[in-house]
């Protein structure tokens, strides 16, 4: 079902772990839907630092947390904010259709962290917009039917 | 690799695949044919379902062969519902079924029937009397599974019989999850239809049987030639058939003995995971279930990340139902039976066969608990609960 | 034993078994589980389906895998009548199709279904323009035999298909004889369902595949876990699938060299037959004809009575649909291509393999002479024919 | 599906033929049908001497053309009269119940025959009715199923 870089980002995930001193988090999903991912960054001069991240989840949700937090590590905010999920599930070489949404997941989390940092330094970056708030969010579960 | 997914499915025994085997060569036949080659499988498939019959308690014309638990499942809801619809059009069922009743009822559903799915209580029980409050006069269906594939309760089955029998109602019971493991009678049970699957009882998978109660009105599900006495149409799977027959065989011979050694297995892991891991619980009864099962659920955690870690040290087990792997919605079980969503999502099953070992529990007892701390200490929800607890901790 | 019964089934190639029988005992896992030893069955199921689809001109998710042809046939029918009952209630097919096509239509019929079943001429054909008058604006469905399992008659399908494109009506074929004799091609044909089962190609019984045109609203039949995407329901009959799809790939190599062969050996046997026995007729047409298929008819002789002393001798052979004969009623082929009753009940179909040969074939022709002047001997009806013939001569 | 006796009754019948001056012939069954038995008496001080059939259809419907002309010969016409088709069957060591037709059609040749017989001599047999023409009869085909 998972591509070899999926396991491997799974059984080896980098980035595990809390930023205490965070410039931007971003907490995204809901246990209902079995995942949730929160994101850290470090942020210095429009440039991501360092990148965090701790997700409840499937596999392919760990995976797609770790290979997120690699690709975004030394990008500047434009740069990150270009990624896509399609991005993040090809540098995995692939995720099953039913898996998808956690690809989704991973940007989603990313640009909540992102707003969060610019809510802190009253930034406005282009084209973000304001996360839904995670709680109440019942992100509709794509089934396996073609 | 360490199997522990017995509930899933089995392998086929040698000595069952080597009595199916003449029957894809030599002994290849047509049944319905005159000439003496398929003759003898005539009298293979005959003598199989006098095999099948008489562990269920049965008579060898109440058996039908079907190509699995799932056609068994949806011929008795589907073919009685259209039976006795002048009769009425209510059925009555549980939270817990496996979707292959699950499903056909929604079926229904959409056709015209009313279907009252009962609730289940924390250990995946429904009772006597709430089956019996359910009947009104429309109740032209019971349909409740012997024992439940996830967390291996076993229903109150004769009772349920009784209660359907003093009513004049139909009683259906999947017992996909029980033949080979459990004693079966239907008489003793008041059982009218039972659904049962060749490979749960280490026999081959795309073949299964109905019991349907003398005299009861089934028409076909599947249309087509004579076979099965004109009720199921389609090329008998003689090979399928007989190893089916051969596996039940086995499965009951010395039953108890090798329930007992499961089950003294089971309780030994049940027992090993309550010590080793913290913020855990069993799902399922504690007594009245399968000899071969344990399912917990292990706060914080992801269930399929267990899995994966599992299989990385070749250890397979599932988390909720096998058939269900398609959806991502936690398991209908574990949520009938009160779990929230999270900890449904985090639950782990283990299903136990002849062939497991003590040695086999034991590196599982060895590696869970270091799996489920890995897991955990990834978790935001992990993270969150220690946060208040240590706050919790300094308030005092 | 010398096998002509082809068409009521085949035996299992050992390569066929060979590669089966991995998923009985390692590779048993069941495919919807999370961990490597089921995944490796899904892929087996991936490749089986690539494999199928490929022959077939089809997408792999353009099939689905089933217990059979019946099921094939079922499912095609009542699944593709409630999806479209809103449109219509109007299908069309043959008075000559399998049972599991015509019992099929007879269920709909009793729900509120119209089936008009095209009569066939003398060689049981149809013709397009047949087809093309029957359609009226609420046809949903025109189901038509690609060839017939008893008269070994092959239909102008990709006529027919052109006309239910036009019309733009949906259009199902059972080639559950022509698969594996004929080069299929769904895109060709224009089919929109196709039904296969794979006992009659050397694979193994209680195995089939559906044809599903990508985008045809196919309600599920067997409703129940996430398989086949959701479609088709039960646990996946993994050796089974893999066996078929191994059998068909083999069918496929070298199709024309085995199709040349066999028929020449049907050629050989029907101009022997037509040779050696008075007073008989060849059924189906001499050139539209599948490559393995003689069926003739006797007059005088009743032909289950043919089969006993030929199986006597070791000559396996049917009288009609080897399906059909928990019936007395002789075929209903044999009566709609305009045979008598009692010349419906005297025939015999031969139908040749890949591994019969002309010696074999040499004894039936030595053997069927004397059968059937036996069996007229025996004959009340062949004695009032000589009776009247020889009173016509005395005349003279 | 057929037992040994039945077989052998099949592969070695007795006899087949015609008695050509029979006191008594009875025709019955129908080509439609799948079967005609056509059974001959030569009857003499109310023994039955001999008989012979000629039959057309299945292994079932010779073999019991077989048997009851060999259980009824040597019997005198009350004795032949009390043999029924269930009788015919058991000495076959029994008969597929889709087959008991042909057991049937049997018992029926021979009333027919004994029917021809009283006709011609004017007697009356006691319990003999006239049979149905087998012409339009369209004896009902049981079905196997249960
Ligand atoms: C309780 C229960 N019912 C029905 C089924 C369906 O059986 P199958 O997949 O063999 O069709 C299963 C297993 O898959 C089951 O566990
Ligand atoms: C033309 C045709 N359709 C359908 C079937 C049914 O296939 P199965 O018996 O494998 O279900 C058969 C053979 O039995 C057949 O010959």
């Amino acid at each position: 079902m998972y591509s070899e870089k999926v396991i491997n980002c799974f059984m080896n995930p980098q980035n595990v772990g809390e930023i205490p001193d965070a410039d931007g988090v971003g907490t995204v999903g809901n246990p209902r839907c079995g995942d949730i991912m929160k994101i850290y960054l470090k942020i210095k001069d429009n440039i991501i630092e360092d990148a965090k991240f701790k997700t409840f989840g499937c596999g392919a949700a760990v995976a797609t947390s770790t290979m997120l937090t690699q690709m975004i590590k030394g990008k500047t905010i434009d740069e990150a904010m270009k990624i896509t999920n399609q991005d993040v599930a090809k540098a995995l070489d692939g995720l099953p259709p039913i898996k998808m949404h956690c690809s989704l997941l991973a940007e989603e989390g990313l640009k909540a962290a992102l707003w969060d940092y610019a809510q802190k330094n009253q930034l406005t970056i282009e084209g973000l917009e304001p996360p839904e708030s995670s709680e109440d969010e019942e992100h509709a579960h794509s089934e396996a039917a073609e | 690799m360490i199997y522990f997914d017995h509930a899933a499915t089995t392998p086929v025994r040698p000595e069952v695949l080597e009595a199916m085997l003449p029957y894809f060569t030599e002994k290849f036949g047509n049944p319905s044919s005159v000439y003496k080659l398929a003759q003898a499988n005539k009298k293979a498939i005959d003598d199989a379902r006098a095999t099948v019959a008489k562990i269920l308690g049965a008579q060898p014309n109440e058996i039908y062969f079907t190509s699995g638990g799932t056609e068994a499942d949806n011929w008795a809801l589907k073919g009685m519902a259209e039976a006795l619809r002048k009769q009425g059009n209510h059925l009555i069922t549980t939270k817990i079924e496996h979707h292959a009743v699950l499903h056909t009822c929604e079926d229904l559903e959409k056709h015209g029937f009313e279907v009252t799915y009962l609730d289940v209580d924390e250990n995946g029980l429904v009772t006597p009397e709430q089956v019996e409050k359910a009947i009104k006069k429309e109740t032209i269906l019971i349909s409740i599974m012997y024992a439940n594939n996830e967390i291996g309760t076993i229903m109150p089955i004769a009772e349920i019989g009784k209660i359907a029998r003093k009513h004049g109602v139909i009683f259906h019971t999947d017992a996909v999850q029980a033949v080979g493991q459990l004693r079966i009678d239907v008489n003793r049970d008041q059982i009218d239809l039972l659904s049962l699957s060749g490979h749960k009882f280490y026999g081959p998978k795309g073949v299964g049987a109905l019991y349907v109660r003398r005299g009861l009105p089934l028409p076909s599900l599947l249309h087509g030639g004579g076979q099965e006495r004109r009720r199921r149409a389609g090329t008998e799977n003689v090979p399928g058939i007989v190893g089916m027959a051969k596996a039940l065989e086995l499965a009951y011979q010395d039953l108890e003995a090798k329930t007992a050694k499961i089950q003294a297995l089971r309780d030994y892991m049940i027992e090993g995971i309550y010590q080793r891991i913290p913020h855990c619980r069993l799902n399922g009864h504690r007594t009245l279930r399968l000899p071969n099962n344990v399912n917990f659920s292990f706060a914080f955690v992801e269930g399929e990340s267990l899995l994966l870690l599992l299989d990385m040290e070749g250890i397979a087990a599932s988390s909720g139902s096998a058939c269900t792997s398609g959806s991502l919605d936690p398991s209908h079980v574990l949520l009938a039976i009160g779990l929230p969503h999270e900890l449904a999502h985090g639950s782990l099953r283990l299903t136990l066969g002849e062939d497991n070992t003590r040695e086999e529990v034991d590196l599982l007892l060895e590696k869970l608990p270091l799996f489920v701390q890995r897991m955990r200490e990834m978790s935001p929800l992990y993270e969150d609960y220690l946060k208040q607890n240590s706050s919790a901790e300094l308030q005092k």
